[in-house]
C-alpha cells in the first residue's frame, strides 16, 4: 500500500500540521512515511501546500506530483490540485470554502464541509482534522484505530487539553464521508 | 478644528493592522466586518465627519492604502 | 508500534545527529532552507552547556569552526549555497591543517542569490574544492532523514580518523521534509577519540608545543605536505567509497544520482520495471570519494547510462571521468530549484533505450 | 476637494509582500515621498538588500540593484562612484548592516562614500524566520536566543547601537535615528532622510538614518502590539534623533 | 632597437591593459603575488581621475565591482588564491546577474595559506564555478606578459559582449616576471559598448526602470533564466575556444599545459625534439571554454597525452573528459609552488614513450 | 652580579625574520615576560595573524594557531570557548584587524570574548610590501596611496580609531592603547598587557591593548628616524592610554 | 646614580637598528665597525662603565639581543 | 642565440636591478627577453635571486635550471649556483666578497673583483654594474654598443646623474674579463 497525497490550502488552515500529524500517525502504524513542505519566502499568508506519502514500502520520490487523493482546503487550491491528482483518484474538498464543482470527471470527489463540522465542535481551526478524518476514512490508508494514544506523544503536554476535540474532528471528518 | 478632511481606504491594497485605526485621534476609522479578496478585514472610514485630515492615517500605513483629502 | 522512531525535519536530525556525535561546538549563520538546524542547536546545544554561536557571518563561523577544531572540539558549522561559498577559503584553511569538522550545505538553487528552492548545483563546489589549491574533503549525500542522521553522526568519527573535513551535501528538500528516524546512540565526550595535534593543555600533556597553521613557504616543503595528504586520499579511495546499487546487475540503463535525485529515480525505476524496461540505480553516498571503480566496472559491462540531477549537469562529468568512454553516458537535469519528477526521468530513460 | 496626502509618484501602486504592520511599507513610502519632493525619481538608484526588503524593486518605481546579504553597503560604493551626480540610497536590515556587513557598512562610512544607508532596524532577522539580530535585546527571544538573547552566559554579545559606533569614523557626517511608531515620528523620520539625500547631492559625505521598524511576524504579536513594544522597549535603548550632524548646512 | 616595447612586470601589463581597455574602477585588496597590480592601479587609475579603492577586503572588492559593473561601468579586481576564494559568493552573483566584469588571479599555492610561490591549483575552482550554483564565465590563461596584457584586454569586450565575467588566470611566475611588451592602444570611454541593462541616467535615456539581481524564487523562471545563459555558454563554446599548438601534427605525445607550465613544456618540448623524440605541446588558451573538441579530434588521430601542471591534477580531467578514452592521458604535476624543470618534463615524456 | 633584564622564558631564543627596528619584536618580548610573571606558559594559546607577524609561533614557545588573514578573532573565539581556562591570545595587525577583519573583531568584541587582542597598529600592511592600511595617517605615502592617503578627493577614508570605535560596544571592558616608541612607554604597555591578562583570566570579559609600532621597511626611514615619525604623527592622533576600562579591579 | 649596571649584546643575534643607543640615557652604547654574519653592524658596549642598569636598552631591543645585569 | 643566466647575491647587492637592466638591454637590442626574481616574504635582508634569459628565438621556460652562466655576488650563493650551471658554463665570481674556490672543474670561473672596481669608481653600490659588463663580454649576448642612450630611457630623469659612473662601472667590469 502507498497512498501519496497533495495537500493545498493556505496559511493558517493547518495544512502543515495536517500533513505532518497525517504522517505521524502512518509511523506510529509502522508504516514508511515521508512529508514535504512547500517553502516560500513570505513569512505570512499565502499559499500552504505538502506532499504526503504513508506506505508499507520504502518511499522513492517523496516529491508527489500524481496523488493518490488530494485534498483542496480553499478555492484558490482547486485548479492545482484537480490539475494533478492520478486518473480516478481521490479528491477531498472543504466544501465549506469551495462552492465551486471540480471539472475533471474520472475523480472520486468527496466533498467535507470542513470548516462547518469543526465550527460544531467548537473550534473552526480543526478544520484540518475533519479532513484528517475524512482522509482516512476514503483512503483506508491509516487506521487511526489508536488515535489517542498517538496524539498524546504528538502533542506536548501543554496542547493535550485539545485532544478530545481533536479527537471528535477526527471522527466528524469520518463520518461526514 | 476649522479643517475638516475626508479619508479613503483602499479595501483590496489594506491588510488590516488597524495601525490606522490606532492612530486616528477623532476615532474616524474602524476595522471593517467583511474580508477582502486576500482574507484580510480591512479598515474602513466608520465615522466619515469626524476627519480633521491629520494625515496620521496615511503615515503610519504601511500599505499605502489610505489617502487623505482636505474638505 | 514501531519504537523509538522520532518524526522530524531533516535539517533536526542532522542537528541531534551531531550533538549525539558529540560535536561541542557549533557555529551558525541563518539561511533558508536550513533555519531549523541552526535553531535545534541553539536549543540543544545551550541546554547542555556546549558552544553554540549565531556569528557574525559565514566567513566568521567557518573559522570559528577552524579555532574550535585546532583547541580539539568536535566543531560543525551549517549553511547553505552561497553561504557555503563564502566558507571557501575557510574550508581550504582547515584543509590545508590537517583539521576535522563537518561542514553541512543544505543546498539551494544559485548562481547568485538564485532561488531557494532544493539544488543539486553545489557539487563542484563541494566535490573539487571550491576554495584554492589542491585538495580535497569527504562529501556524503543522503537521501532520506535516516541517512541524514547516519552519515552526520558519521561524518565526525570520518573526520577525526582522517584529519579531514566531511562535508553533508544535503539539498533544500532533504533539509526540509520530514521522516522517521531512528537516531544514532549518544557518544560520551570524555571517551572521543584524542587529538595530540590540537592546542591546550600543553603542560598538562607535557608535550612539546603545537602549532596548527598551513602556511609553508618553502615549495619543496609544502609540496611534500600536500603530496602526504594525497597519499591519505589514495587511501580514502581505497576502502571509504560507498553506494547504493538497486537493480543494477541486469539493467540495460543506469540511472545514475544522489540525494533527492535518487529518490526521484529509484520512483522512476519503479515505474520502468513495471513496464519491462531493464533499468537500474546507482546511488553514490560519497561524492568524494566518487565511487568510479564500480562505475567503470559496471561500464566495462556493456551498460549505459544516465546521470540524475538537479543541476546542469555536474556529477555526471565524474560519472563521464569513471566510464572513460566505455559506455554511452546521457544526462537528465532540471535546475532553479525545479524537482524532476519521475515521468520525465523515464521519459529520458525510454528516450536513450529506444522504447 | 484638495489632495492632502496621497501615494507617491517613486513608488508603484501595488501590493507589497510585506507581512500586515510590518514597518519596511512606511519606510518605502517616505523615502519615495522625499525623492518626488526632491525630484530626483530619474536619477535615484536603490540597493535592495537580502532581507524581507529584497523585493523593494518591485515597489520602488526607479532603478535598483540587489547585491549579496550584507554587501549592500560595497555594492553602492560602486554604483555611487560610477555615478556621482545620482542620488544612491542603501537599504539595509540589521542582519544586513550589522552582522554580515560589519565590515561593508564600517568603512564605507569611513570612506565618506557619498551615499545614503536607510538602516531598517527590527532588532530581529524577519526574511529567514526570526533569529537574533546585532540589535536584538537582551533578553529578547528568537529562534537562535531561545531562552532570550543572553549576552553574558551564553555570550551572545550586546544590542549594537550602530550609529553610535559609526560617529567615531572621519567620514560620516550625518547619521539620525527615526522610527515609525507614530505619525509625528514618522514625519521626523521623513526630515532625517530629507537632509541625508539633500546632502548627498550636495557631496558632503556619509549620511545614514536608522529606523527603527517593527515586524509583528517574527515578534510574534499583532500590529498595534508590536508599536508598544517598539516604543517600550527599542527607543529607551536606541535614543531617536541627530546623532551626528557636521553637514555643511548645519555648520552654517 | 624594437619600437613600442616596453619591460613590464606580467601585473603591471595586466593592469596597463586593463586601463587601455577602458577600465573605469578598480576595486582589490594587497596580496602577494599580484601586489604590483593593484599599486599600479592605485598610481595610474588616480592619476586618470578613475576609480581605485582598495577595499576593505576581497568580499567587498568584488561586491563593488558588481555595484559598478550594474552601473555600466568596465570594472575590474584582482587578487590570488586566497583572496579569490573569498570572492566565490560574489563571482555567482555576477554571473547570476549576468553582468560584465573582469578578475584576474595571480595564482599561489594553496590550500590555506600555502604559500606565496606559483600555483596552478586553482584550476578547477576557476574553471567549474568555485562559487554556488550553475554557472560558468570566461578563463583566459595567459602564457607570457604580452599575452597576460593582450587577453587582459580583450577580456573585456568578450565579457561586455557575452554578459558573463571574465577571469584571468595567471600564476605568481607569470605575474612577477618581466618581459617585453607591445601595449594595445587605449579605448576611448565613450566609445565602449552601450550597457542598456545598466542602472543610472533612466529619465535622461528615457526608458523604462532598470532591476539588477539574480534573484528569482519562482523555480520554473529560475530555471529558464539558467538555461538561457547555458545557451550562451553553448554558443561560447563553439566559437570562442582558443589554444596554441607546437609541432602536434606528427607528435607520438602531446603534453598539454597552460600559462608557466606550458612554458616549460616548451622548452621539454625542444629538448625531445633534439633527441628526436615526436613529442608536441597543445596549450588551452581558454581554460573555460576548454578546447575540447580539438584534444578529441587529436585523440582520434592515435596520440597519447600528458597534462602537465603546477597542481596535483586538475585540468588533466578535463583533458580526459575530452579524450573520453580514445587514447592515454597521462599526468606529471609538480605543486606546493615548485615549479616543475624541462627535465622533469622531458623525463616523464620519455617515460611515457618509453625512450 | 644579579640579571636585572633577559630572556623571557616564554620566547625562544632565536633570531627573528622581523627587519631591523620592527616593533613586532618588543611586543612579543612583552608578551613572554607577563605570560612568565603569570606563570602561564603551559596554558597559552596565541593566534598569529595573517601579516608580518605570521611567524610569531617561531618564536613563542607556546601552543600556537594560524588562521585566515582577519578571522583571527573568530578563531579565538572558537579556541576560547573551548578552552575556557586558557590564556589566549589573538594577535592582530592593522590590516587584519581593521580591514578585512571589522566584522570580526567587532562582533567578538561585542560578544565579549574573553580573550586578549594585541593590535599592532603600525599604520601600513608591512607583509604585502605597504599598503594602506585602515590606520594610516593622512598624507601618509603607501604604494596604494601614491600621493599620500587622501580621505576627500581620491575617497581613500580617514585613519580609524579602534579602540574608541570598540569602547561604544557593550561587550568590551579593558581597552588600552599603548607604544613602543621608548622605554617608559614600553614599560606601561606592558602594565596594559598585564591587567588584560589578569582580566582574562578572571573571566572578565572582551580586553584588548593597541599598540603603536614602528615598520621602518614600508615607511622607508632608519629604525630611529622611525621612533621618531611614529612620536610626531601616530601618538598625536592615537592618544595613549586607556580608553575604556570597567574590569571590576577598576570599579573596586 | 648608585646602581651599576652591565650589559651584554648578543652580536649575532643583534640586527643593528641602534634602538638601543639612541635610548641608553648615560652613552654606554655605539655601533659596532664590524658586521656580524648576517651583514648587519651590532651596536655594542662602549662605555661599560656608565651603564646604571636602567633597562632601557633591553626595553627597546625588538631582538632580545641586550641583557642587563646589576653589579 | 641563448643565454639563460642566474644572479644571486645578497638584498642590496643590486641583484634585481642587475637581472632587469640585462634584459631591458637585450630587449633594446631587438633580443626576447625574460626575468624573474625569486620574491620572499622577509622585507629585508635574505636572499636575492632572478633567472635571466636573452634569446635570439622565442623563450619557452623563463625559470633557469641550468644556466648558461652563474654570477655569484656573495658567499652564500656559491653553492646554489655552483650546483646548477651546466656543463662547462661560465660561473662569474664577484671574487671581492667571495674568497673560496668553486669545487667544479669543469666551469669557465670568471673572477671579477666588483666591490673594489666600484669602490675605484667611486661608489660601492654600482658592484652590480662591473658584473653586468663582465657577463656581457665573457657572453657576448648583449653588445652593450649603445649602452647610453638606452640607460637614458631606463632611468627616470631624475637618475641621469648617475649614469656616467654606470657606464664606467660596466667598462671596468668589460675590461676586468
Ligand atoms: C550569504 C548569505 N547568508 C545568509 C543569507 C540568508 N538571509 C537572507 S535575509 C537574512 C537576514 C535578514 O535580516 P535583516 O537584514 O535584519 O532584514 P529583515 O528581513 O529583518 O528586514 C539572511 C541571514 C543569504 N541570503 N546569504
Ligand atoms: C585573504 C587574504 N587576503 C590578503 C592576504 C595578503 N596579506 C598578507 S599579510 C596582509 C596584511 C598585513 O598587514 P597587517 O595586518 O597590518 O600586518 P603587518 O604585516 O603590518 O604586521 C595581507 C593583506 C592574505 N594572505 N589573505
Ligand atoms: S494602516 Fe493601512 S494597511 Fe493597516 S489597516 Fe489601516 S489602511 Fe489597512
Ligand atoms: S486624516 Fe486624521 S482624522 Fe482623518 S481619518 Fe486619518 S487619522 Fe483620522
Ligand atoms: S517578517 Fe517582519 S520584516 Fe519581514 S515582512 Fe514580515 S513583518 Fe516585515
Ligand atoms: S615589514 Fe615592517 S612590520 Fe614587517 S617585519 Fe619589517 S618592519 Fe616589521
Ligand atoms: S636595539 Fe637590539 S637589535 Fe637594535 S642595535 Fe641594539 S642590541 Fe642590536
Ligand atoms: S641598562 Fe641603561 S645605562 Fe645600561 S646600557 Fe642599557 S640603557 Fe644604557
Ligand atoms: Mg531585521
Ligand atoms: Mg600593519
Amino acid at each position: 500500500m502507498t497512498e501519496k497525497t497533495f495537500i493545498a490550502g493556505f496559511g493558517g488552515q493547518g495544512v502543515i500540521s495536517l500533513g505532518q500529524l497525517w504522517v505521524y500517525l502512518g509511523m506510529k502504524e509502522g508504516l514508511k512515511v515521508t512529508f514535504f513542505p512547500f517553502y516560500g519566502a513570505e513569512k505570512r499568508g499565502g499559499i500552504a501546500r505538502a506532499s504526503v506519502i504513508v506506505s508499507t514500502d520504502e518511499i522513492a520520490s517523496p516529491l508527489v506530483t500524481k496523488p493518490d487523493s488530494a485534498v483542496v482546503m480553499n478555492m484558490d487550491s482547486l485548479p492545482i490540485c484537480e490539475d494533478i491528482v492520478k486518473e480516478g483518484g481521490y479528491l477531498l474538498v472543504n466544501s465549506s470554502l469551495v462552492k465551486v464543482e471540480p471539472k475533471r470527471k474520472d475523480l472520486k470527489v468527496v466533498k467535507v464541509p470542513c470548516n462547518e463540522l469543526a465550527e460544531k465542535i467548537g473550534d473552526v481551526k480543526i478544520a484540518n482534522m475533519v479532513m484528517m478524518g475524512a482522509l482516512a476514512k476514503v483512503t483506508g490508508a491509516i487506521k487511526m484505530d489508536k488515535l489517542e494514544p498517538v496524539l498524546k506523544t504528538f502533542f506536548p503536554e501543554s496542547k493535550h487539553k485539545y485532544i478530545p476535540s481533536n479527537l471528535a474532528a477526527v471522527k466528524a471528518g469520518m463520518d461526514a464521508v | 478644528m476649522a479643517v475638516k478632511g475626508k479619508t479613503e481606504i483602499d479595501r483590496e491594497r489594506c491588510k488590516g493592522c488597524l495601525l490606522c485605526v490606532r492612530a486616528c485621534p477623532t476615532k474616524v476609522l474602524d476595522v471593517d466586518e467583511t474580508a477582502n479578496s486576500w482574507g484580510y478585514y480591512p479598515a474602513k472610514v466608520a465615522n466619515p465627519d469626524k476627519c480633521i485630515a491629520c494625515g496620521n492615517c496615511y503615515l503610519v500605513c504601511p500599505d499605502v492604502a489610505v489617502t487623505v483629502y482636505k474638505l | 508500534m514501531a519504537e523509538d522512531i522520532r518524526l522530524m525535519k531533516g535539517n533536526e536530525a542532522i542537528a541531534e545527529a551531531a550533538i549525539r556525535a558529540g560535536c561541542r561546538a557549533y557555529f551558525g549563520y541563518p539561511i533558508t532552507p536550513q533555519n531549523e538546524l541552526t535553531a535545534y542547536m541553539a536549543r540543544h546545544m545551550l541546554d547542555r552547556k556546549r558552544t553554540f554561536i549565531q556569528a557574525e557571518s559565514e566567513v566568521s563561523a567557518i573559522n570559528m569552526v577552524y579555532g574550535a577544531a585546532a583547541a580539539g572540539a568536535r566543531s560543525m558549522t551549517s549553511s547553505s549555497s552561497p553561504g557555503v561559498s563564502l566558507k571557501q577559503e575557510g574550508i581550504s584553511y582547515i584543509c590545508g591543517a590537517d583539521l576535522p569538522a563537518v561542514i553541512v550545505n543544505v543546498a539551494r538553487s544559485g548562481p547568485g542569490l538564485g532561488g531557494i528552492s532544493p539544488g543539486q548545483a553545489d557539487y563542484f563546489q563541494s566535490t573539487r574544492g571550491g576554495g584554492h589549491g589542491d585538495y580535497y574533503h569527504f562529501v556524503l549525500a543522503p537521501k532520506s532523514v535516516q541517512e541524514a542522521a547516519d552519515l552526520t553522526y558519521e561524518a565526525f568519527d570520518l573526520s577525526d580518523e582522517w584529519r579531514i573535513p566531511a562535508m553533508i551535501l544535503a539539498d533544500g528538500l532533504i533539509g526540509q521534509m520530514m521522516e522517521g528516524v531512528v537516531l544514532p546512540a549518544e557518544r560520551e565526550l570524555s571517551k572521543l577519540p584524542k587529538r595530540p595535534y590540537a592546542v591546550g593543555d600543553q603542560a598538562k600533556q607535557g608535550r612539546p608545543i603545537n602549532h596548527v597553521s598551513s602556511i609553508n613557504l618553502v615549495p619543496l616543503e609544502l609540496e611534500a605536505s600536500v603530496r602526504a595528504r594525497f597519499e591519505r586520499y589514495a587511501k580514502i579511495k581505497e576502502t571509504l567509497v560507498r553506494y547504493e546499487e538497486t537493480q543494477v546487475e541486469d539493467a540495460d540503463l543506469v540511472l545514475v544520482a544522489y540525494g533527492t535525485s535518487a529518490r526521484v529515480s529509484l520512483g522512476a525505476l519503479q515505474e520502468a520495471r513495471k513496464a519491462g524496461l531493464k533499468v537500474g540505480l546507482f546511488r553514490p553516498i560519497t561524492l568524494w570519494p566518487f565511487p568510479e571503480k564500480r562505475l567503470a566496472e559496471l561500464a566495462g559491462k556493456g551498460k549505459r547510462f544516465l546521470a540524475v540531477e538537479m543541476s546542469m549537469g555536474q556529477m555526471v562529468e565524474d560519472v563521464r571521468l569513471a566510464v572513460n568512454g566505455k559506455a554511452p553516458v546521457e544526462f537528465y537535469g532540471r535546475c532553479g530549484g525545479v524537482i524532476p519528477t519521475e515521468d520525465e526521468v523515464l521519459a529520458a530513460a525510454r528516450k536513450i533505450l529506444g522504447k | 476637494m484638495e489632495l492632502a496626502y496621497g501615494h507617491p509618484k517613486s513608488l508603484k501602486p501595488i501590493q507589497t509582500k510585506y507581512c500586515p504592520g510590518c514597518g519596511h511599507g512606511v519606510i518605502h513610502r517616505v523615502i519615495a515621498e522625499v525623492i518626488d519632493e526632491l525630484g530626483l525619481q530619474g536619477s535615484s538608484i536603490i540597493t535592495n538588500p537580502v532581507g524581507c526588503s529584497i523585493w523593494a524593486d518591485l515597489y520602488f518605481d526607479f532603478d535598483s540593484v540587489q547585491p549579496a546579504h550584507g554587501r549592500t553597503p560595497a555594492a553602492a560604493t560602486g554604483i555611487k562612484r560610477v555615478l556621482p551626480d545620482h542620488l544612491v540610497i542603501c537599504y539595509q536590515g540589521d542582519g544586513d548592516l550589522a552582522a554580515i556587513g560589519t565590515a561593508e557598512i564600517i568603512h564605507a562610512a569611513n570612506r565618506g562614500e557619498k551615499f545614503t544607508t536607510i538602516f531598517v532596524n527590527n532588532a530581529i532577522y524577519g526574511m529567514t524566520g526570526g533569529q537574533m539580530a546585532p540589535t536584538t535585546l537582551v533578553g529578547q527571544h528568537a529562534t537562535t536566543a531561545p531562552y532570550g538573547r543572553d549576552p553574558v552566559e551564553a555570550g551572545m554579545g550586546y544590542p549594537i547601537r550602530v550609529l553610535e559606533m559609526l560617529a567615531t569614523l572621519g567620514g560620516t557626517k550625518y547619521l539620525a535615528r527615526g522610527s515609525v511608531n507614530n505619525a509625528a515620528n514618522i514625519r521626523k523620520t521623513k526630515q532625517y532622510i530629507k537632509k541625508a539625500f539633500e546632502a548627498q547631492m550636495r557631496g558632503e559625505g556619509f549620511t545614514m538614518v536608522e529606523i527603527l521598524s517593527p515586524c509583528p511576524t517574527n515578534w510574534s504579536m499583532g500590529a498595534g502590539e508590536s508599536v508598544e513594544w517598539l516604543e517600550k522597549n527599542m527607543i529607551p535603548f536606541y535614543a531617536l534623533g541627530e546623532v551626528k550632524n557636521t553637514l555643511e548646512e548645519a555648520a552654517k
